[in-house]
């Protein structure tokens, strides 16, 4: 008998991404919840190229750090930005520098492509979006009648499943069968079960595991769906990760000013990157 | 920070705040201080009536189910009010978030859409809000469409503009004629300064009312608890438009 | 400022089932799930008549002593059982002597016309299906070409939204702001998603607010989905609910004997219902 | 109790389990108090791999997504084996869970279909479960199809059926002759008694082996843990099947 617990899933930050091929499709989380920062500088240490980012939904820092480290070739998103900082300067350099291709979407876009992968089906209606110029570039889409139509000409739209071949993020703490605590961050639920493979950073193992109790429960995205742990201490900063830590707001007014230069984003990185 | 910006974000506060009151629930999206604020004082802080979600927030948001969660309640027709911003707002209210130029490869780009390509279609009132109110940004017409002000009959549409309130007046948009029309100045505004201000043709009624200015109770409200909820989310408006540290 | 506390949505439970008209869509949770047995009994006294019941996805006492009741008109169900205790002796009954209309249909099917509703949408595609005879009976459901197919002829199942007028399930407790603690059961999410309006019992309202804290938080079905909440003890009596009582064993073997006999289920009624 | 009727429990949890080892998840739907234990006794008590899903379980189901979870993650490829019942099943393998009689106002009426008609689909590796084995249960053709064996080409289809087990024998179902065929037989059972009570036609390999004989080690793995552990979601079937009582 081959044991389950979480040790058939640890393995190092390096490791990690080296399961992270060049080229793949990685969907990331919005910058409110749980985002995998030390995997991100893992990622640009090991010189990744060619990942072509989904945001779930939207994003931030991670997708502009990425972007200026020259890991990204495309971007689907609803929107790049850090936020109260104002743009993503690498992104927005890189957009008008015509280095990365750019899939605009819109939120429940997003959502729905990733919900049809995790019901394993081809596409998803969704209202709304016919009239905004984001379908006149989005090729992959398609306008159909309502089947179920009350009205004649009952134009919808229809989205084509999201399929990323990974799904990231760095939670508050892994049980010890691998489960993982995501509360009520259901989002990283729904990127992992459309995902092919979830890689998860955690500050911390416990020693529980969260089905045993239904009152905890609720919180784990079951180990079902994860392909390999990683401990990371402060995983998510400069970002902040739910109770336990928030964001550090001089450290990302720094990044904000410096990602504004290309060689002051290059000595951000030799500061905190690669380090 | 001036005593004019803080007198004007009190304003704006209080007006927002009128246009939600008797609906049931109210959602805030990103980056959206204001709004936010006004949600917060309409429903007493959050406790009353209308229900507030503020995104971002852990305290003003009662979602469980995820980020998809806002999208489908809107779908469900669980959310009454819902506020968009805009880098251009044209005349026939549409929205731009996207940038300035041709696309892609714009001269000036801006985050993205968000979810507006959605909920200006099933949120009933959507409150286009803009403080930067010149002709650069309210717009003869937008150079991209983020999310269309008016949409083609038989395309499901409950939802779409209820007005549009930047740092000068508040436009109503109208139904009927499918346009705006000036329906209040803010302080030191009169009907040439919108005119000359605003890119876009609209109706100016013989009677435009000046705003409605805030109360001392909500002045309070807003320098006190509401200050310190916002800053949760938004901690440098709070710090500099609201003089609340976090 | 009208508070948002749990007085305004707290009743009776004759008021509470007061609400459910005659003639309304129902959604009920399965047999394992937070069952409402105490409205159910309720909804018997009140003389309800002609519910259409929608069981998510499958169902069993608590539909058979509806239909047994003369309470349903219609059931649209993946499956009606008892479980170990064999058939549902008053469904499979009323379906005999034409008593009730049946929509048969299969787990995901529901789920997906509930997730139509949830999202807003029309309808949902869902693979498989496609060969089955529950197909043949269903002229509410359509086959269309996968309009991003990778194959020719690739045909996939529609299903239109389910948009129950009501949904009506037990659980452990509100908390004072009339959120619900429904753990990891989130099929009742999902069937107060896509309900029009939700009426719950509970077996207490505690003095706490699980979205306080976010290892609770997940718990919660927010009361923004809640239009009523009765308290009623062992609301899910005889069936079990969650860690707080098991099932009565007993008395299932009970009611899944006398239910056999028209007569003998007057005479259970009469002990368990009308009291 | 009987004796062979207890011999009989383990030999068929036993047989089960044999087929799901190398597996890395196996799902256990509604009334399939075996194939949970089979599942169980593979996996080393649900701690080992495969890993194991038991619907109705709170103790073997790490699912936390709601009811829909089972089906979505059978529609993400993520269960390798899934168990059907049925009221009739026949050579075709076909599976009739509705009843018995013309549709709807059926003479017997079963519980229904419950997810067959999606999960036979779907889950690579689906093992038909029946002890009845005569020729009112194993039928030329069923009244009903809730989840049809085969499906015409171009029909997204990356599962099927694996095997049928009864209380008589194993069949394997033959990919690419599209029927049964008979694999093993259990103990007092000959090529005769499986024809005479078999409703189809199915291929008699030259070989039919003897169904494997639990060991001493599965026994008491079955009458200990697993008997508890399935006592949980199957208190009757414990007691009257194992012996063991909740």
């Amino acid at each position: 008998m081959k044991s389950l617990s979480i040790k058939n899933l640890l393995t190092s930050l390096q490791n990690l991404v080296a399961n992270i091929e060049d080229g793949s499709q990685i969907v990331i989380p919005p910058d409110y919840s749980f985002v995998p920062m030390e995997i991100t500088r893992a990622l640009i240490r090991k010189k990744a190229r060619d990942l072509r980012l989904v945001a779930a939904p939207q994003t931030g820092l991670q997708a502009d750090i990425l972007i200026g480290a020259g890991c990204v070739s495309e971007i689907e998103a609803a929107a790049v930005s850090l936020g109260e900082l104002g743009n993503a300067p690498r992104f927005t350099e890189a957009i008008k520098a015509k280095k990365i291709e750019l899939k605009d979407s819109t939120c429940p876009a997003i959502h729905a492509g990733l919900q049809a992968s995790e019901k394993g089906i081809p596409f998803m209606p969704l209202r709304g979006i016919i009239g905004s110029d984001i379908l006149k570039y989005r090729n992959d889409w398609k306008i159909s009648e309502n089947p179920f139509k009350k009205i004649s000409n009952d134009s919808i739209l229809l989205l084509p499943a999201i399929h990323p071949d990974y799904a990231i993020f760095h939670a508050p703490y892994a049980d010890r069968e691998g489960n993982i605590w995501i509360g009520r961050r259901r989002e990283l639920a729904l990127m992992s079960h459309a995902a092919k493979k979830t890689y998860v950073s955690v500050e911390e193992v416990r020693d529980t595991n969260l089905l045993d109790n239904e009152e905890t429960a609720a919180n784990a995205l079951p180990s079902l769906y994860i392909n390999g742990i990683t401990i990371c201490k402060k995983g998510s900063w400069p970002l902040g990760l739910s109770d336990l830590y928030d964001a550090d707001r001089n450290h990302l007014q720094k990044y904000a000013s410096q990602a504004r230069s290309k060689s002051d984003f290059s000595k951000y990185l030799e500061s905190y990157v690669f380090v | 920070m001036s005593e004019s910006n803080i007198k004007l974000t009190e304003l704006l506060i209080t007006v927002v705040s009128r246009m939600l009151r008797d609906l049931n629930h109210v959602a805030v999206g990103a980056s959206s201080p204001i709004p936010g604020a006004a949600a917060l004082l309409a429903s007493g802080l959050g406790k009353g009536s209308p229900k507030v979600t503020i995104l971002g927030s852990k305290s003003v948001n009662s979602f469980t189910d995820g980020g998809k969660e806002l999208f489908d309640c809107a779908g469900q027709g669980r959310i009454d009010a819902f506020f968009l911003g805009g880098g251009q707002i044209d005349g026939d209210a549409n929205v731009n978030l996207v940038g300035i130029g041709d696309y892609p490869h714009m001269d000036v780009r801006f985050p993205g859409s968000y979810g507006s390509a959605y909920l200006y279609y099933v949120v009933p009132k959507v409150i286009l809000f803009r403080e930067e109110h010149t002709s650069r940004t309210l717009v003869q017409k937008v150079d991209f469409i983020s999310a269309p002000g008016k949409t083609e009959k038989n395309i499901y549409r409950p939802g779409g503009p209820h007005s549009l309130v930047t740092s000068r007046c508040v436009f109503m948009w109208e139904k009927k004629a499918q346009c705006f029309s000036l329906h209040s100045l803010h302080p030191g505004e009169t009907l040439q300064t919108i005119r000359k201000n605003t890119g876009f043709d609209y109706i100016e009624p013989k009677k435009v009312i000046n705003t409605l200015e805030p109360t001392e109770q909500e002045k309070k409200l807003i320098h006190g608890d509401i200050g310190k909820m916002i800053a949760e989310v938004y901690p440098s408006f709070a710090s500099s438009r609201l003089a609340v540290d976090s």
